[in-house]
């Protein structure tokens, strides 16, 4: 696809999407940073649009279509809205489009994400150290690519260290509810897990993690402060580089469609740990992430998905996009796939 | 902790908030007004209750505060559907709209904030130690006490048992009849769909401050719509209100064990436990006894407004 | 004797006024939120202007009024028509869920044409609605048991079943969390706006029709207006009240198949953006009139639209929720207050 | 009025117990009332006479705080009173028994007693209330079943929990609104006694009935409202039956005989038309209502049905309409059994029927009156064809209804309950009669009408009968059976106590039978 023509700062206009509140101190948080990085790059920006909580329905058409009409040069879905963003992509073939977690090129729509199971692997060599029933908890939304990825690499992570160790997941079936998800989390430690990790925006299992006096591992963001006693450390993620850069491209006029994976380092990464993590544990787990950082891959074979079948033969290494495409469970992971 | 403890425990807690917002709406529903604004006000509880221990950290300061709001956002239903007597399914759908709106609007200012301060847990001594049950009820928070046993005990005595409970049943029966015996209808309807708001938007208050203890957006996510069809499930009676939370409680939180424990259901299913559950509940006892029927059934004058002067 | 001026409350509100008054409501709706607004800095002229200029001003601001219209007039409809018999369909939410799992089911598991897809898929979403409330109909029918809490608990599982469907077995590897795109789509006519507009309408207007014009339709009403009024004139109001409340359904369930076949293609959780809910409000407001849930599910969406164009303006989507929130509740006082009339007496 | 000789007299100069003066309400387009003044004295018995639609329940709803006057004055002992809700009314000693009653129907009559009293026991169980309420039915001689819910209730047994519930609150001024006279010939008198043991006391009773006989039994005074104004208040022994119709209506009442066939009347056939053998029907709570009762209706005769409303009258006239299925026996029309019961089926058949409560069961309140006006033949042309429905048609057949019911209606699409329930009575009996060319169930046509009304009903009963249809009249009103009916069956808990023949009727007899009694010498 050819570049789209450049614009001058002072005339352009930027959109934002956001599927949650930005209040959400979580995933939408941590793209409205971004949002904040790109107001400080160019502060000479006509407009930046911002729209949160857009439903994952054709609302997010006539949202994203008000940002069009709205001037937008460059528009960022913060969490895939698929053909609802698509139908206007086709629509306005000169505005530039990129959508997280994505999937799909078009002429001018790219898609970005996070390689977010590599902290997760570091997270998991953690868990594997802390956890003393070498029980797992895993707290879900829905069985969706992300939560494959995200609970197969902290099971990889914490068998690296105790073979023994399984994860148990508990879907809640929605992508927020603080109630279900502080029962979940209740459950799995009742069921004898000593450590509970998640895809959950808010701090629902970190708060009965520290209430129970078991260990906890997060994503987005540092939340810390909801269980200083039982936090471990977090699925850091952070979009502002990238942002910057890509609509530094589309002032310039070098902008092109990109699928991109943020690395390890880059846009995603694990917290500075909790106080309470010992440190010959944070020094294991930050020697693993040095290996990774360093361009080893703990996804190697042989893996064996849940039912013993071995998927990835020993030597073959998974490439970033059947990690990003998972859609099976590792061995050990018990609950996602039915 | 044992599993069923543990069942029990998730049971009391969750099912806490749907007990509380049900003995809300049963004073409302009682005295024949219908308000399908619990969603919003519990929103609005939540919020305040968080807002309020963010300046003075006491669980019981937040508590009240959440009352207080609550009240007052009932006071504002109250005066549209008794006073003004519009309509009560379109004012209750708005105030569900006006109470989420307004607090995510202003609880921004709280997101990422823990609860200051929380209602910790009392083991009352002895009780505590009684196998399976002791553990789950007899070391919770002070709320859980008020909601499953002072709350339902009370007001079932009050309204039973009582010559003002015999009056504010009649109000919801047959208000012209209690007006005619010299009973200030619209007074009790406004008294008591206040009142029954403030219960609702504490029940949101017992979220943010005992059960999920911080606010975030869209932190009721649902339950309202559970608690007010619960009151219906419960025959618009004050300890089946709370016994119908609770059932709901252990329903869920059943589902959730059923998935720890990998029973081979897929987790959409047993996340749809609480839902057939209590649909079973209703229509099964209904069939076999022909008299629940009458046990259960609703004030008559339920959601019609009253005008003295209108035949 | 001097005049007196005295307040009369008539049984019915003369249609001006009510429609007087409904504008009335929404003026002081939106001169309190204006208010608010300038308080908070924005230039509350400027922003009706603009949601005034997006919605009417383009046509892309019609045709999202025009796609939104079409679930609003079926869920709305839904809703109005099970009250013609005393019923209470809370459940529309699910009966919409349904009816696009029914035709997701045809549109992706039968090969065929177009043209033979679209019917069957049609058929599929009003069989969906209606097997969604079959329960909570015959419970009601023959056990009493009050319809409003059964059709809305069946919202919640009718909402799982859909995500668990696109979340697992029918999901589609290159989509996020939906199934692949359906075989037949609805052809679109006006831009984005399908033909799913037209069929709604006629539809409001067909029910509206028979309810006026028929035999069934005036059996229906009087069953539904007094149960031991029918039973006298010999009325089956039992099956009337069958098949009213499966019509309700499927009407519900036929919402979800247009919005599906015709504007979001592919089965997914949350396609329903509470259109359910929003259509117990439409029908509210049209007092359960078929022909006037036309009309007040354009209004519902032109409020809707409105916000959603607000918040491309900076308002925060709450901010948006508790203004709509307030419209509505000004609408239920001023259709009230229309009732009312000064007099003057004959002293 | 002399046969009491413990009369009331109160100390010359005292005022009276009552006085309103120049009252008037209005309601939109309506006087309901205008410069009204009414004295009621301590010790009278007062009767307010008026047709449908005087003014008269109006009037009393003001006087108890339930309607605020337009204009004028309540004077209460001498003192001018406002009365903002009904609680100040009841603080002044004024006490009501509505026409339509104001009970709560899921509560037991102990509750509905206690209701909003300030004597009830703060702390008021079950068990405490049913206790008092059995003490006051003692102590003021009022039969109550204080556990029963009303809505389990005889229509005159809720009557007397109005009237024991308005004792009870030590009232001095006793309100009855057209106490429906559901009460046999005794307990009708035994009411009587109780009343002027009230008023003996130096109370005051204001009783409004449509029965002129009754009325002039019991009251020592009488005033009457004609649209709206007072037109008159006389000493009850001044008065006859015929005067006061006169002074009600503005015209004479002529009150004939109704037995009386004009020439060319249909004659009594000598095969029944409709005949119910060893019927047996259960009550809407399951109950045997019914227990074998065999009946046979002629054409061109008419049976009355006498005994207390609550004795199987609602469901011994639907199943002869078809409403409801017999448990046991068999009905035949025409000599041919029925096999499944089916209000169409019975009306296709020519069985019409008046319900009881026209307006809950005859009627569809809410809907407009060209609904219910066809009610009993949009099944056919010109209302419906071929499944559609005429609207047009529909108001023609409407009005035609209307205008042979002689009621004017401005407005066929208006909800029905806006009429009057005079003006609904008159409706369904036309609507039935048009379809009742076999037999014509008419269950207390007359119940809340005045003379006036009354007496076009009855003509329109006869006027059915003499053109060749079967009625069955059902009736608490002993002189109305006895003046319409050929034969006369007394219904007492599901059976028939006796059938007796018109000509050799004694009514002495018959009350006794509606008392359960089957012979004269079980009185002891
Ligand atoms: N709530 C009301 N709204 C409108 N009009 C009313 C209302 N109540 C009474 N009216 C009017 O006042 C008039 C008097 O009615 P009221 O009920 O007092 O008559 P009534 O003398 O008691 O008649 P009846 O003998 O039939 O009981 C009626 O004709 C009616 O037109
Ligand atoms: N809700 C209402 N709005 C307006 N007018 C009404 C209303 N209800 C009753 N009316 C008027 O009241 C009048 C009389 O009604 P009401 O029920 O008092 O009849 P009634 O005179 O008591 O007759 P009956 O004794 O036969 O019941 C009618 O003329 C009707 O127009
Ligand atoms: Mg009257
Ligand atoms: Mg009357």
């Amino acid at each position: 696809a050819t570049a789209l023509a450049a614009i001058k700062e002072e005339d352009a206009v930027v959109g934002f999407g956001h599927v949650g509140p930005i209040s959400d101190e979580g995933w939408t948080w941590a793209h409205h940073q971004g949002l904040l990085a790109v107001k400080q790059a160019y502060p000479k920006l006509k407009k930046i649009l911002e729209v949160e909580n857009i439903p994952y329905s054709a609302d997010a058409t006539r949202t994203y279509r008000q940002f069009v009409s709205g001037g937008a040069n460059i528009i960022f879905d913060t969490s895939s809205n698929g053909d609802f963003l698509h139908a206007v992509v086709k629509q306005a073939t000169d505005v530039a489009f990129l959508e997280c977690d994505g999937r799909v090129d078009m002429d001018n729509l790219g898609w970005y994400y996070l390689a977010h199971w590599y902290p997760t692997y570091v997270i998991g060599v953690a868990a594997g150290h802390l956890s003393k029933t070498g029980k797992l908890g895993y707290v879900a939304s829905f069985p969706v690519a992300s939560v494959f990825a995200s609970t197969n690499a902290f099971l990889m992570g914490a068998r690296s260290v105790n073979p023994n160790a399984t994860l148990q997941t508990i879907a809640i079936n929605s992508w927020f509810d603080p109630q279900a998800a502080t029962q979940a989390g209740t459950a799995l430690i009742d069921n004898g897990c000593d450590f509970l990790f998640g895809i959950m925006d808010e701090a629902g299992y970190l708060q009965v993690a520290e209430k129970r006096g078991v260990w906890a591992a997060m994503w987005n963001t540092d939340i810390r402060r909801y269980g200083p006693n039982s936090y471990v450390s977090s699925v850091l993620i952070d979009f502002s580089k990238y942002y910057v850069d890509q609509v530094g491209k589309r002032l310039a006029g070098t902008w092109t469609p990109t699928d991109t994976l943020l690395a390890m380092g880059s846009g995603v990464d694990r917290d500075k740990w909790g106080e309470k993590v010992p440190s010959d544990v944070t020094a294991a787990a930050d020697a693993v992430r040095d290996k990774i950082l360093g361009g080893w891959s703990p996804f190697a074979g042989e893996i064996k998905d849940s039912t013993g079948k071995v998927r990835v033969a020993a030597g073959q290494k998974m490439t970033d996009l059947e990690l990003y495409n998972w859609d099976w469970s590792v061995e050990g992971v018990t609950g996602l796939s039915t | 902790m044992d599993l069923l403890t543990g069942l029990f425990t998730t049971a009391f807690l969750a099912g806490g908030v749907l007990a509380l917002a049900a003995l809300g709406e049963v004073l409302a529903e009682r005295v024949g007004v219908v308000n399908l604004g619990v969603e919003g006000l519990m929103a609005i509880g939540a919020l305040t209750a968080i807002a309020t221990v963010s300046a003075f950290p006491s669980p019981t300061v937040g508590f009240l505060a959440a009352l207080a709001v609550g009240a007052l956002f009932g006071a504002l239903f109250a005066f549209a559907t008794v006073i003004l007597r519009a309509n009560q399914v379109l004012c209750g759908l708005a105030l569900t709209l006006m109470g989420n709106g307004i607090a995510s609007t202003i609880g921004r200012a709280y997101s990422g904030m823990p609860a200051r301060a929380t209602f910790p847990g009392i083991d009352i001594p002895l009780l505590s130690s009684i196998p399976i049950l002791g553990k789950a009820f007899f070391s919770q928070n002070i709320l859980v006490y008020l909601i499953y046993i002072i709350l339902p005990v009370a007001l079932s005595y009050l309204m039973f048992r009582t010559r003002h409970g015999l009056n504010l049943r009649a109000v919801g029966e047959n208000p012209a009849a209690a007006d005619a015996a010299g009973i200030p209808v619209n007074l009790i309807r406004f008294v008591y769909v206040t009142a029954g708001s403030a219960l609702a938007a504490g029940a949101g208050a017992y979220l943010t401050l005992a059960f999920v203890p911080s606010w975030s957006d869209g932190v009721v996510a649902g339950r309202g719509w559970i608690a007010v069809a619960l009151v219906i499930f419960a025959g618009y009676r004050p300890i089946p209100a709370v016994l119908s939370g609770l059932l709901f409680g252990f329903i869920t939180a059943l589902g959730f064990v059923g998935q720890a424990r990998g029973w081979p259901i897929a987790p959409a299913f047993l996340s749809m436990l609480p839902y057939l559950g209590t649909m079973a509940f209703i229509i099964v006892p209904v069939l076999a006894w022909q008299r629940m029927r009458l046990v259960m059934a609703a004030p008559a004058a339920i959601g019609v407004p009253y005008y003295r002067d209108v035949r | 004797m001097a005049p007196t001026w005295r307040l009369h409350r008539l049984p019915s509100a003369s249609p001006a006024i009510a429609v007087a008054a409904r504008i009335a409501a929404i003026l002081v709706a939106l001169a309190f939120a204006g208010i608010v607004l300038a308080i908070g800095g924005a230039n509350p002229l400027e922003l009706a202007s603009e949601v005034v200029d997006a919605s009417f001003g383009s046509s892309f601001g019609l045709q999202d009024l025009g796609v939104l219209l079409i679930p609003l007039i079926l869920t709305g409809l839904s809703v109005a028509v099970g009250q013609q018999i005393g019923a209470w369909n809370i459940g529309a939410e699910g009966q919409f869920y349904a009816g696009a799992f029914c035709t997701a089911a045809v549109g992706l598991f039968l090969p065929g044409p177009p043209v033979v897809i679209l019917p069957v898929m049609f058929l599929a979403g009003l069989f969906g609605g209606a097997v969604w409330i079959l329960i909570p109909t015959l419970a009601r029918a023959y056990a009493n048991v009050n319809e409003l809490i059964t059709t809305l608990l069946l919202n919640f599982v009718a909402i799982l079943l859909v995500y668990y469907v696109s979340t697992s077995a029918w999901r589609d590897r290159t989509a996020n969390s939906a199934t692949a795109r359906l075989s037949a789509e609805i052809p679109e006519f006006w831009g984005s706006i399908h033909w799913g507009l037209p069929i709604a309408v006629v539809l409001a207007l067909i029910v509206a029709g028979v309810l006026a014009f028929s035999r069934w339709g005036y059996e229906v009403r009087l069953a539904g207006s007094n149960p031991s009024a029918a039973q006298y004139a010999g009325i089956p109001a039992r099956r009337h009240l069958i098949t009213v409340m499966l019509l309700s359904g499927a009407i519900a369930g036929l919402a979800g198949m247009l919005e599906l076949a015709g504007t979001v293609h592919r089965l997914q959780g949350g396609i329903s953006n509470n259109y359910g809910y929003l259509g117990i409000m439409v029908a509210v407001l049209a007092r359960n009139s078929a022909i006037g849930v036309i009309f007040s599910a354009a209004l519902m969406a032109f409020i809707l639209n409105s916000g959603i164009i607000l918040q491309t303006q900076g308002l925060t989507t709450s901010a948006v929720l508790a203004m709509t929130g307030l419209i509505l509740f000004l609408t239920a006082i001023g259709d009230e207050l229309a009732h009312y009339r000064i007099a003057r007496d004959r002293a | 009025m002399s046969e009491n000789s413990t009369r009331f007299t109160a100390p010359p100069g005292a005022p009276p117990l009552v006085q309103l003066k120049g009252i008037a309400k209005f309601f939109p387009g309506v006087i309901a009332n205008e410069d009204v003044d009414l004295d009621v004295l301590p010790g009278e018995i007062h009767a307010l006479l008026g047709e449908n639609g005087a003014g008269k329940s109006t009037l009393m709803n003001i006087l108890t705080g339930i309607y605020q006057p337009d204009a004028g004055q309540i004077i209460i002992d001498g003192y001018a009173k406002t009365f903002a809700t009904p609680v100040q009314a009841i603080g002044s000693g004024i006490g009501m028994v509505h026409q339509h009653f104001k009970l709560v129907q899921a509560f037991t009559v102990a509750e509905n007693i206690h209701l909003g009293w300030s004597e009830t026991p703060r702390r008021a169980s079950g068990q405490v209330l049913e206790a008092r309420t059995a003490a006051l039915a003692t102590k003021f001689n009022l039969q109550t079943r204080p556990a029963a819910r009303v809505s389990d209730l005889s229509t005159g047994e809720q009557q007397r929990v109005e009237i024991l519930r308005v004792l009870a609150r030590q009232a001095r001024v006793l309100i009855l609104d057209e106490p429906t006279a559901v009460l046999t010939p005794a307990e009708a008198r035994e009411l009587f006694k109780a009343l002027r043991d009230f008023a003996s006391q130096g109370n005051a009773v204001i009783f409004i009935s449509h029965k002129l006989d009754e009325v002039l039994e019991i009251s020592d005074r009488i005033s009457i409202l004609r649209g709206g104004r007072k037109i008159a208040t006389e000493n009850a022994a001044d008065c006859n039956p015929r005067m006061l119709a006169k002074l009600m209506v503005g015209r004479d009442i002529v009150l004939a005989d109704m037995r009386q066939r004009r020439t060319g009347a249909a004659p009594i056939s000598q095969r029944p038309v409709l005949t119910l053998a060893n019927v047996s029907a259960l009550s809407d709570a399951g109950d045997e209502a019914l227990h074998g009762i065999s009946l046979d209706v002629h054409a061109g005769e008419i049976v009355g049905i006498a005994g207390v409303a609550g004795n199987g009258q609602r469901e011994l006239s639907q199943v002869l309409s078809g409403m409801r299925p017999p448990s046991a026996g068999h009905l035949l029309i025409d000599g041919t059994p029925v096999r499944n019961s089916n209000a169409e089926a019975f009306a296709k058949r020519g069985i019409g029927h008046i319900p009881e409560d026209r307006l809950h069961s005859g009627l569809a309140p809410a809907l407009s009156v060209t609904v219910n006006a066809v009610m009993r033949e949009y099944r056919k042309p010109p209302v419906c064809s071929g499944g559609s429905y005429r609207p047009t048609a529909a108001t023609a057949l409407a009005r035609e209804i209307a205008a042979a019911a002689d009621v004017a209606i401005p407005d066929f699409g208006m909800p029905i309950r806006n009429l009057s329930g005079g003006n609904q009575q008159r409706l369904v009996a036309r609507r039935e009669m048009r379809i009742a060319h076999n037999v014509l169930i008419a269950a207390y046509p007359s119940r809340g009408l005045d003379v006036g009304a009354i007496n076009t009903m009855l003509r329109y009963i006869v006027e059915l009968r003499d053109a060749g249809a079967g009625i069955v009249l059902i009736s608490e009103e002993l002189d109305e059976l006895l003046n319409l009916s050929d034969r006369i069956a007394v219904l007492y808990e599901g059976k028939i106590m006796g059938v007796v023949d018109n000509d050799r009727a004694d009514i002495d007899e018959i009350g006794l039978l509606m008392g359960g009694r089957r012979q004269a010498h079980e009185v002891a």
